[in-house]
């Protein structure tokens, strides 16, 4: 085998190894280990390995916003999110907004000002988060911009005012985590691509153990005054298994200061690309 | 149980403090102690954000021309442990302000005393003072 | 308002309150040692009283609790004014205070007082105060202070943190009184304990697992946190902090110890310790109650409705502008 | 590595969706070997592992002074080899300078090949029968040449108007051999085929489970690959491609059926 060849073999090599650790997709019944209280624990710190917040729907590749940044800020191809079909039910005005958004994403994508998140987009951030479960508490924690939700698990309460990370009642059905959130305002968005929706957001999550390492998540999304029904998102979330793994702070506010104040500085300046 | 309403006391130790000003940043910065204003308009917005709220504000000018004013008010978490929520300030409220509009010359103004037409304040009640938080239970 | 040398220019951008409670004590005061300290604080126990616990044996310091306070952290240098009236937003002469009425939005400090806590500071020192500067620290201090002072105003940098949204000055750790949403949320899961504040949604989850600090090229705005328990008490180590923590104008150096143990279904004691040698002589520390909260934390969603940012900048920019103008003027 | 051949066909099929058309008789392969048999992996699959080169002269549309004619003879055959390595040689200086720039290289860089394939066919098409890619349909003729009159009128302007190749983006499919390094590996895994294409360092994983097609929202330059067996040869079948891709005309809609088959060395296929 001469040189050339040796060196497609070493590609081939990495491919074989990807292929040999792809996980089956296929589930079969998991019985989670328990808290006290006989529900599941989920404890943990999770991930999503998918690119649902650059567009919930399947997407080729794509170049991304800011030439300067070249392949860095390029969109990674995904084969999207979303159950049922491949697309989102607009009425026809707010698709004609979401168009709007598209063309102004780089300006107006919330996460481009580290606004926080909004559910679901914190779950699938590319950034952890963390579930801190007793038998009294749930807490999500989420390192993007700091966001966080305490789950009420008691008797179901009601948002006194719109919020970014809404208003969660909580309960079980069975070994599923299912979270009801309402209380959204309209400042959030789905993904990078201008998906979005109302204050009449109403969310429903669903988290449920599927092995030791991952859990499913689901989250059927419904706002008449954007969607004609309402949709479904699924995808599993991993757990980050490094024995040394924990939280770090994100707090970009400070990285955006430039952004959204520069030309308020006593010296604004030039350099920006 | 809780925080004891002792206004003696607790004012003493405001003093101590030396702090009649308690916020996100600086009123002086923002706004005007030489531009003192009064409005009376119709509510049309009120954001309930942090770190201060804004009420949006119609205001007819003498001649007649509606001028939007924005009007920041306090963090409203400490209105939402008082029991308000957002429906407690509907939009078509008529309210007067007392108040310095801001450095920059836009139409913004600090509210240091909002009241409605009649003169009651707003935003308190009897019932506020107590710390139950009604506007959190459903219904 | 009486100001402070040091604090005359933080005071202008945040409000005094805070600032005056941490203000650093004259140089030359004699410090006092930590552990000899402890200034009684006259909260009632119950001696029938056993704490509650976690099904796997772990302290249950979960809920929401508030560690509202107005009894100063320092002795008051002064003896304490005449007491006042009631809370009003009038001066003398019947103008208006340039501010919202903090009665109506229900920030009225008045009512930050814990029942029975009837100390008249919070430190721990045997003379109420905290330790001097030592020289490389009061250098720094300074030299800080002239830097804010010609650019405070350039941009949104130079602004206090608290304006900046990025962290309120008293979040910590250690922890102190905000002077409004004073609330804080504990949650345990098996193995970490997070500490939720409600100013700027900021939580701490500290692993209890014994694993050690985090490398120390790392620098955060809370520092790295970790945990044990030691009986019913929760004792957090933290150090890691970055070169612009807020707290007392410590430096990047800065430890801190916290004690956290709940001495009633509704009370938690909080006790914390400090430590940098290039800021004080000695460590020192304080001692606070929170008092369990009936309402959830809500969200304070603080950068996201930042327009005092930008009003500032922009109020300042239009103040310059009208400056040169009226120099302009003037030179014609 | 040469110890058997691989035999592919590829058809493509215009219209879309097809999936379920079968693909069209594909070349019969025939082994004069008897004592030969397929090898296999551990798992059965017919071992299709290996680098394999797609290397040869054959030209893909058969001549048209060759007419009908589908197979050269053993004297033919020589004569054509002869014939187009004297005509593809750039070591020469016989057109002009510009000519010569064009070349640029000799023979050292180029891999194209020496010889025919091995039954000696005249064009690489072997469906229809007059070895010739059919005609465009009108819709394609307007497309193709608006395209072409663009990029004529823009080919210096920036680098969207320069080929695919020179913007390294890829080669593209189907497999057809160019002019240096026609080299394919292949990989198996369980569920899984892997080929490799040296150019481009371009890489299909293709699984082999029966799942559907990507959505249709996703486009891509080597599209969308789904394979299966069919006895002892591996059917691939290649949808999804980009607006952006060009095979002869066909871009998006492309249907792309591949065969693989394995083959005795020297077997006259």
């Amino acid at each position: 085998m001469d040189n050339k060849r040796a060196g497609s073999m070493t590609a081939l090599a990495v491919v074989l190894l990807a292929l040999a650790t792809l996980p089956g997709w296929a589930q079969t019944a998991y019985r989670a280990p328990r808290m006290a209280d006989g529900h599941p624990n989920l404890n943990g710190i999770w991930q999503t390995l998918n690119t649902a917040n650059w567009d919930l729907r399947g997407h080729a590749a794509a170049m991304g916003r800011v030439v300067a940044l070249g392949s860095e800020d390029a969109m990674p191809p995904g084969l999207g999110v979303i159950v049922d079909g491949d697309e989102i039910p607009y009425l026809p005005a707010a698709e004609a907004k979401r168009k709007q958004n598209y063309e102004n994403r780089l300006k107006d994508d919330p996460e481009v000002k580290c606004y926080l998140p909004g559910v679901p987009r914190a779950t699938y951030m590319p950034y952890p988060f963390q579930i801190v479960q007793s038998t009294k508490t749930i807490m999500f924690s989420y390192e993007y911009a700091g966001g966080v939700r305490v789950i009420n698990m008691d008797k179901p309460t009601k948002s006194p005012a719109d919020s970014w990370m809404g208003w969660s009642n909580g309960h079980w059905e069975g070994d599923t985590l299912v979270i009801d959130v309402t209380g959204f305002n309209e400042d959030t968005w789905f993904d990078r691509v201008g998906d979005y929706h109302s204050d009449s957001l109403h969310v429903v999550e669903r988290y449920t153990p599927r092995s030791a390492e991952t859990l499913t998540y689901e989250a059927t999304i419904e706002d008449p005054k954007v969607f004609s029904r309402p949709w479904k998102i699924s995808m599993p979330l991993y757990r980050h298994v490094e024995k040394n793994a924990q939280l770090l702070e994100f707090k970009c506010v400070e990285f955006v200061e430039e952004l959204l104040y520069g030309p308020l500085r006593k010296h604004p300046r030039n350099d920006n690309p | 149980m809780r925080r004891k309403w002792m206004v003696a006391a607790a004012a003493a130790g405001f003093l101590a403090m030396g702090l009649p000003v308690w916020a996100h940043h600086a009123f002086a910065a923002e706004f005007d102690a030489d531009k003192p204003l009064k409005l009376q308009g119709t509510v049309t917005k009120w954001e309930l954000v942090n770190p201060h709220s804004w009420i949006h504000l119609d205001v007819k000018g003498p001649d007649g021309k509606v001028t939007e004013w924005m009007i920041e008010g306090g963090s409203p978490n400490s209105l939402f442990r008082l029991g308000f929520t957002k429906d407690a300030l509907p939009p078509g409220s008529e309210i007067v302000v007392e108040g310095y509009a801001a450095k920059d010359g836009s139409p913004r103004a600090v509210g240091a005393s909002l009241t409605f037409k009649d003169g009651k304040k707003l935003f308190l009640s009897s019932s506020a003072a107590n710390g139950a938080a009604p506007g959190t239970d459903e219904k | 308002m009486r100001q402070h040398p040091f604090r005359t220019l933080v005071c202008a951008a945040m409000g005094c309150a805070v600032i005056f409670l941490l203000s650093a004590p004259a140089i030359g005061q004699t410090p006092g040692s930590v552990t000899k300290t402890a200034a009684a604080a006259k909260v009632s126990e119950n001696k029938a009283w056993t704490a509650p616990h976690l099904p796997d044996g772990t302290p249950d310091l979960q809920g929401v609790w508030s560690n509202a306070t107005n009894i100063p952290l320092e002795k008051p240098r002064q003896a304490a004014p005449a007491r006042p009236g009631a809370y009003t937003n009038r001066q003398a002469n019947g103008d208006l205070v340039l501010h919202y009425d903090n009665a109506q939005f229900g920030l009225d400090r008045s009512r930050n007082v814990v029942a029975e806590d009837t100390r008249e500071y919070l430190v721990t020192t045997p003379d109420g105060h905290i330790p001097a500067l030592v020289p490389e620290a009061q250098k720094r201090i300074a030299e800080r202070a002239a830097f804010t002072r010609d650019h405070q105003w350039d941009g949104p940098e130079t602004r206090p943190l608290g304006e900046q949204c990025i962290m309120w000055p008293n979040e910590g750790p250690p922890m102190l009184s905000e002077g409004y949403n004073s609330n804080l949320q504990i949650a345990q899961g098996p193995g970490y304990v997070a500490i939720m504040q409600e100013m700027i949604h900021d939580v701490r989850i500290i692993p209890t697992d014994g694993r050690p600090h985090i490398a120390s090229d790392i620098r955060q705005w809370f520092g790295n946190s970790t945990g044990h328990w030691e009986g019913n008490t929760l004792v957090v180590d933290t150090t890691n902090f970055t070169d612009k923590v807020a707290f007392q104008r410590a430096s990047e150096n800065l430890h801190v110890i916290e004690r956290i143990t709940r001495v009633a279904d509704d009370k938690i004691q909080y006790e914390f310790t400090v430590e940098d040698p290039h800021t004080w002589a000695e460590p020192w520390g304080a001692k606070i109650f929170w008092e369990k909260e009936s309402t959830p934390i809500y969200e304070y969603a603080c950068h996201e409705g930042n327009y005092g940012m930008r009003n500032n900048l922009s109020a300042r920019r239009a103040m310059e502008r009208k400056a040169e103008e009226a120099a302009k003027k003037e030179a014609k | 590595m040469r110890m058997s051949a691989l035999v592919v066909t590829a058809a493509l099929l215009a219209a879309f969706p097809a999936s379920s058309q079968t693909p069209l008789a594909a070349t019969k392969v025939q082994t004069a070997n008897t004592r030969w048999t397929v090898p296999r992996t551990a798992d059965g699959q017919p071992d299709l592992q290996g680098v394999w080169t797609n290397t040869t002269i054959t030209p893909l549309e058969r001549p048209a002074e060759l007419g009908t004619k589908a197979f050269f003879t053993p004297e033919e055959a020589a004569q054509y080899e002869k014939k187009t390595v004297a005509s593809q040689t750039g070591d020469r200086r016989d057109g002009g300078p510009e000519v010569d720039v064009g070349r640029s290289y000799n023979e050292f860089w180029r891999d194209r090949g020496t010889k025919v394939v091995g039954d000696r066919r005249t064009s690489l098409v072997v469906d229809p029968p007059d070895g010739r890619v059919p005609a465009l349909t009108p819709e394609a003729q307007k497309r193709v040449s608006e395209t072409a009159a663009m990029m004529r009128a823009h080919s210096t302007d920036g680098p969207e108007y320069r080929n695919l190749w020179e913007r390294c983006l890829t080669r593209g499919l189907p497999m057809l051999p160019g002019p240096y390094n026609n080299d394919f590996q292949i990989v198996q895994a369980p569920g899984y085929v892997a080929i490799l294409h040296e150019m481009i360092h371009d890489v299909r994983i293709i699984p082999l489970d029966g799942r559907p097609h990507v959505t249709q929202n996703i486009r891509q330059w080597m599209g969308d690959g789904r394979g299966h067996w069919e006895g002892d040869t591996l059917v691939v079948e290649t949808t999804n491609f980009s607006e952006k891709t060009n095979f002869r005309g066909a871009n998006a809609n492309m249907h792309l059926i591949e065969r693989f088959t394995r083959v005795p060395r020297g077997d006259p296929v």
